[in-house]
């Protein structure tokens, strides 16, 4: 019983973090229809940011808590800066291009962004200060969860529930709403769909940059390279519970984060990642637009 | 069709007159120098440091005139540690004449470049590429190394772990990597052999993953008394934080590719008491530390992975050059075989099938912060 | 004027403040120790400022300016001047080993393997319209083929190189089956996993693919029986790979241009109103998935030839992503689109060796500016077949029946 | 009616989505050479009675029978859309569905694609056979187009056409499929007077020509009266009238079911 909860809650963290990035994935996808494949670099630069921002204000010589506090700050704002520059240069123009086109952009903008970091910073791993603390309480059941898986679970929560608030109750959340149902409604309605956009990309990169700050300082080391199989994991996850839909995203990745872990824990960790393809395939083979997703059949 | 066929087959063996005259060097040429490796991609941080040491080494050299009265030339190509990628590179050094190779880095490129120098009588001396077939098939006399073999490095671990630390439940994990799972399979192998342990888990973790404890949690359960982790430090220091976080003291036994200090800058605290095999401690080396000093200076930065195996390898090369007389291949075959030659490994020669003599291994454990020999 | 200035200073300020903490702070938290390196944020501030300014020159005169860009299609579409072009390129084609090194032979080679890849792929992308992230798993099906049966059987090149196409079209089938209700981006990530469970398949199943240190020593092609020198392998492979390209342009552009292309194109616009016109839905996509990869299967048997060692790590997404890059750079459904693409893809990044450690960052830049400049790809893709109209009379009595 | 049994025959078909029953136990007959009209307002579920009998939906109950003289009685429902029009269904969309990024002869050719048999090594070997199949294929599609008088667009993108003209297109490649049945939903939907006037002359003369029984579903009740031979009235998923045109004129279920709306 205790190695099935341990296993439960390693997946229930994968999850968790996959849902933080798989958020960015779906909004997007939801608003502009774009697989936006430069994300889980976002996410990579979320990390990035709050590492420098830690080592400079510990060298400032901070207290621990406002070091954590500001850098995650730092990361959600720079990651959203970059996200909303990311839209501007490399897919707004190509809002009406044929449909891969954006695609590749995107490929291409995900190659760029991680050579940046790779030249910018360093080719190697470089350790990520530990800026959760461990809880003394949390000793006793540290085998099945430790402190920051805790603070992960807890985290992530939070975000969703806000981000739910936010997109149910706020003026921006009904537009987003409304410029995903359809755009071009959304237009004569008065809605400034290109703010709606930009807004939807910084939304979505803080998102991510949360997850990178929380996974940098649970795994403890991060290099420019960490975002390619986060990304990938996490668009899987958003697909699996159906792109578009914000539940689902969460879902999906809570899913496909247990699917990992017992994989792991009862079979074999070899195949952990065929086993969560596996899962998608089939999933999409018995409801071919994911677990919440809407089954848009055209009018005929 | 038929003649379509004779006519290209007349094209092929015409263009292979023309190309058969590339390879030519006079006296009056620099001695061109290849450095093969990953400078770029996600493997740069283990290719870099070696082009790092060539660089150094060929700038003191320089400085003091030269090898037989020639300047060195550095030729760095990129393999992006892909093996379609090395044949281009490998085409592209000898088509740029080079006169020998220090790379590549990784096995998987060393092993598709290596036919193609074997065709072109091109000395390859690796820092890195540690796949045991490389020299033990024999098929390649061109090929050297100054890094221990996979399954010598596993032969090392394996005994280390059974006969010194008695341990009889072992867990062998490996990054599913070209080097870590090589060696993993090795190790598995002895430890079966030796009859004295069992392998209580074989299993291979995704580097990169945002998690690891499930695969923690399965080692535990496994009840194992010492996990060999065949890999890079990435994942190792991942795999033994999670473990400790857990409050697990199970014994971690690794490889070279962990035998790095940047392991226990990351791993920090969890790192102390965990083994690692490596090249034999060389650090009260003079030449070791002018090494080091001499990175710090030029780079203002310690040096990475292999540094010290690629400036051995490179000051091995110019020596066999200097003491052959030329870059004529026999010579210098001979003359790294029968030459010994100080360098940060110690002073080392090489064997009939390539690997380095003199390049001693041993077991070392992190006591204080630091890697201590123990054996 | 002033305006604009004033625009790209503001442009100028965001892209100093977007690359303070990367480019300006390099930290190494080992140490604790922090470098400041101001230089480069002036350098940021400079180009964007530069950059901005002609970015918004050429938004002001697009029109001008795109009329520099050449327009390819009056060149193709003029019968005349085509031949003559493909002439030239014949002749040059054929000619080039005996002018170029063996490296310039060896990455011509690679190039013209990806010009194969990327047709393939056209056809279920650009021709039939499924959006196939995973292709590379069909070219890891044909070099794994080959090395396998190689290894096993000492099956020689020229016999598995059929064999491995076939692997890859039954492959292709295999994973058409279950993604045939899939529509867009769903297919797309479904192909992609597809592509995911091939390579760690390989890399793990050890007993049957030997594992991540891969095959080594698969033989280049044999030359009627002797075994060549490798300058001389790599200028016959030359030979091959160009006539496996001539081979696929020139079937492909007739399945194109027949019935079946009709199928798969129509199949692309429209699904609904395709099958109202009795084309079987099911029977059209499995042929293009089959015909797509059985080329990349080939190209996979070629590749295992070219570098007589394999392991999984060559058939990673990117390979997949870049092949459709190539595809859709080059302009989708354009033949001469999908070469020039494959040899500006494959080519650039050989020849950006210059900049070292930027090659890769000045990859990705150029996929980002050539999409946003020229989205339809370099080769535009409107492709118009006009057909020969048979005279009334004629068409009179066909009406008849 | 003859003894014989009709071209098509519906019976009892009903369509039920979740709980909304679009259809409700519809009885139809088509014979030879008829013009049927079906008509009714809006949500009527015309529409959804044509995608049942064409196969995009498969009715919840119910039967479709097409019974081609001196064949075997087929039933329809179940099978796909592809097989019903080999079968000898053919349709035209309310919203429009050409191949925009194919010429209007390529729209045309594609009806022609389940009549013949061109395989793939057909296609790369490109044999006498295959070519003669080809230039048949363009043959018998150019002279549709001219028959319905818009073969001056032949070589022209469909997306580029007036809207006319894809209008009469779609029935162009319906014809193609070489159809016993031509099922047209709002023909003359978005037409000018003098284009609905040249449609029901158009209409005739495909019945004359391609020997086919229409089934049109129609607004315009000028052009309904003026076509057809037998029309039936929707409302609700259910038939609510049935007969000629002058039995429904005086209908009193139908002016009811159309109160508010003019009936021409």
């Amino acid at each position: 019983m205790d190695y099935f909860l341990e296993l439960f809650f390693s997946g229930l963290t994968r999850g968790s973090i996959y849902a933080l990035i798989a958020l960015g994935y779906t909004m997007v996808y939801g608003i502009i229809g774009l697989i936006n494949f430069a994300h889980g670099e976002i996410y990579m630069i979320g990390a990035f940011t709050a590492l420098i921002c830690a080592s400079v204000l510990t060298v400032w010589g901070l207290p621990p808590l406002a070091v954590l506090v500001l850098s995650a700050l730092a990361a959600m704002i720079w990651s959203a800066a970059y996200g909303f520059t990311v839209e501007r240069i490399a897919y707004r123009p190509l809002r009406h291009a044929p449909r891969l086109s954006p695609l590749i952009s995107a490929i291409g903008m995900s190659i760029f962004l991680q050579n940046y970091v790779l030249l910018a910073q360093s080719a190697d791993f470089v350790p990520f200060p530990a800026l959760i603390p461990d809880f003394a309480w949390l000793a006793p059941y540290r085998s099945i969860i430790g402190s920051s898986d805790l603070v992960i679970l807890l985290t992530t929560t939070v975000v969703m529930i806000l981000l739910t608030l936010l997109i149910k109750g706020t003026k921006i959340g009904k537009a987003m709403r409304a410029t995903s149902q359809d755009k071009q409604m959304a237009l004569l309605l008065g809605i400034d769909v290109n703010f709606v956009i930009s807004a939807t990309f910084v939304l979505g990169s803080a998102l991510a940059a949360i997850g990178g700050v929380l996974i940098a300082s649970h795994i403890g080391q991060i290099n420019f390279a960490i975002g390619f199989l986060a990304g990938i994991k996490a668009f899987t996850a958003a697909v699996l519970g159906g792109i578009g839909s914000v539940p689902g995203a969460v879902l999906g990745s809570l899913l496909l984060g247990w699917t990992e872990s017992f994989a792991t824990g009862y079979i074999s960790s070899d195949y952990e990642d065929v086993f969560a393809f596996a899962l998608l395939v089939l999933i999409l083979i018995f409801r071919p637009a994911g677990i919440l997703g809407r089954r848009h059949n055209q009018k005929v | 069709m038929a003649r379509k066929f004779q006519f290209l087959s007349g094209v092929v063996l015409f263009a292979a007159l023309f190309a058969g005259k590339v390879n030519f060097a006079t006296a009056a040429e620099p001695i061109r120098l290849g450095v093969a490796g990953a400078h770029s991609g996600d493997l740069a941080s283990y290719g870099l440091p070696s082009l790092n040491a060539a660089r150094l080494v060929v700038k003191e050299i320089n400085a003091k005139g030269g090898v037989l009265g020639r300047q060195i030339e550095i030729l760095a190509e990129d393999d992006v540690c892909k093996p379609e990628i090395a044949t281009n590179t490998a085409t592209k050094l000898i088509s740029e004449k080079a006169d020998i190779v220090m790379g590549h880095i990784c096995s998987g490129a060393t092993k598709a470049a290596l036919g193609i120098y074997k065709d072109a009588k091109l000395i390859v001396v690796s820092p890195s590429a540690t796949n045991p077939e490389l020299t033990q098939s024999g098929k390649y006399p061109n090929f050297f190394r100054t890094i221990a073999a996979d399954d010598a490095q596993a032969r090392q671990e394996v005994d280390f772990a059974v006969k010194v630390l008695h341990l009889k439940r072992l867990a062998v994990i490996h990054d599913k990597g070209d080097y870590g799972k090589g060696l993993a399979e090795f190790a598995k192998e002895f430890i079966e052999k030796s009859g004295a342990a069992e392998v209580v888990l074989y299993e291979g973790v995704t580097p990169g993953a945002v998690d690891y404890s499930a695969i923690v949690q399965k080692i535990k359960r496994a009840d194992a008394d010492g996990v060999i982790f065949g890999g890079y430090h990435p994942e190792a220091s991942k795999v033994v934080s999670q473990m400790r976080k857990k409050g697990m003291q199970t014994v971690f036994i690794s490889d070279d590719g962990v035998k790095d200090d940047t392991f226990i800058k990351v791993a920090g605290p969890n790192a102390e008491g965990v083994y690692a095999s490596g090249p034999k401690d060389t650090s009260k080396n003079p030449l070791t530390k002018a090494a080091i000093l001499a990175h710090q200076t030029e780079y203002g930065s310690e040096p990475g992975a292999f540094f010290l195996n690629a400036y051995a390898a490179t000051l091995a090369i110019v020596n066999a050059i200097d003491k052959a007389g030329s870059t004529d291949f026999e010579a210098v075959t001979k003359a790294l075989r029968q030459q010994a030659v100080d360098t940060p490994l110690g002073s080392i020669r090489f064997d009939e099938r390539g690997d380095a003599i003199g390049v001693g291994f041993s077991m070392y454990v992190v006591r204080g912060g630091a890697y201590q020999e123990v054996l | 004027m002033l305006a604009e200035l004033k625009k790209a200073m503001l442009v100028a300020v965001w892209f100093m403040f977007l690359t303070l903490p990367i480019l300006v702070v390099k930290v190494n938290p080992i140490e604790q120790k922090v470098v400041w390196r101001w230089a480069n944020l002036a350098l940021v501030g400079l180009a964007a400022f530069v950059l901005t300014l002609a970015g918004r020159y050429y938004g002001r005169h697009k029109t001008e300016l795109a009329k520099y860009w050449p327009e390819f299609h009056p060149l193709l579409a003029h019968p005349a001047l085509k031949r003559f072009f493909l002439a030239i390129i014949a002749l040059l084609a054929a000619l080039f080993p005996l002018f170029f090194s063996s490296y310039q032979i060896n990455i011509m080679t690679t190039a013209l393997m990806y010009a194969v890849l990327g047709l393939g792929l056209n056809i279920v992308v650009g021709l039939a319209g499924l959006l196939d992230l995973g292709y590379v798993a069909f070219y890891a099906v044909g070099a794994y083929s080959y090395a396998l049966l190689n290894y096993h059987f000492g099956l020689g090149f020229w016999a598995a190189l059929p064999i491995g196409g076939l692997l890859a079209a039954m492959f292709g089938i295999a994973l058409g089956f279950p993604v045939l209700r899939l529509r867009g981006d769903y297919l797309a990530i479904v192909t992609l996993g597809f592509g995911e469970i091939i390579r760690l398949i390989l890399e793990n199943w050890n007993d049957f693919s030997f594992g991540p240190s891969g095959i080594a020593g698969i033989p280049r092609p044999g030359f009627f029986g002797m075994t060549l020198s490798v300058d001389n392998a790599i200028c016959y492979l030359y030979y091959l790979v160009l006539l496996l390209g001539l081979l696929t342009i020139f079937v492909v552009n007739r399945l194109r241009d027949s019935r079946i292309g009709r199928a798969w194109i129509a199949l692309r616009e429209d699904e609904i109103a395709c099958q109202a016109m009795g084309i079987d839905k099911t029977r059209t996509k499995l042929t293009a998935f089959a015909l797509g990869a059985s080329w990349a299967g080939m190209v996979g048997v070629l590749f295992a030839a070219k570098t007589t060692f394999i392991n999984p790590a060559s058939f990673t997404f990117l390979e997949s992503a870049i092949i459709l890059a190539i595809v859709v750079l080059g302009g989708m459904g354009s033949t001469v689109g999908v070469v020039i693409g494959a040899l500006v893809f494959i080519l650039l990044p050989e020849y950006l060796r210059a900049f070292a450690d930027y090659r890769m960052l000045l990859f990705g830049m150029i996929m980002v500016g050539v999409m946003v400049f020229r989205p339809q790809g370099i080769i535009g893709t409107s492709r118009r077949r006009s057909y020969p109209l048979p005279d009334m009379d004629l068409g009179k009595e066909a009406g008849h029946d | 009616m003859t003894e014989q049994a009709p071209l098509l025959q519906v019976s009892h078909l009903s369509m039920v989505f979740g709980g909304l029953k679009a259809l409700h136990d519809l009885e139809l007959e088509v014979g030879e050479g008829e013009i049927v009209a079906l008509i009714g307002p809006n949500g009527a579920g015309k529409t959804t009675f044509f995608n049942c009998l064409t196969g995009v939906y498969t009715p919840t109950a119910g039967d479709i029978w097409l019974t081609r003289s001196g064949q075997t009685p087929a039933r329809l429902n179940g099978l796909l859309p592809n097989r019903i029009t080999e079968k000898g269904l053919a349709r035209t969309f309310q919203n429009i569905r050409l191949f925009p990024e194919m010429t209007v002869l390529e729209n045309v050719m594609i009806g022609c694609h389940c009549r013949h048999r061109a395989g793939i090594l057909g296609a790369i070997l490109r044999g006498p056979a295959t070519r003669a199949e080809e230039k048949m294929i363009v043959a018998r599609s150019y002279a549709i187009l001219q028959q319905l008088r818009i073969e001056q667009h032949a070589n022209d993108l469909a997306k580029s056409l007036p809207y006319g003209v894809q209008r009469t297109l779609e029935i162009a490649r319906a014809l193609a499929t070489e159809p016993v049945i031509l099922l047209l939903d709002e023909p003359a939907a978005g037409l000018n007077p003098k284009e609905t006037s040249e449609l029901d002359a158009l209409i005739l003369q495909i019945r004359e020509r391609y020997r086919v029984s229409i089934v049109l579903i129609e607004h315009d009740m000028k052009l309904v009266m003026s076509l057809s031979d037998r029309i039936y009235v929707m409302d609700y998923g259910e038939r609510i009238a049935q007969g000629t045109p002058g039995e429904i004129r005086n209908n009193q279920a139908v002016i009811t079911a159309y109160l508010g709306e003019d009936d021409a």
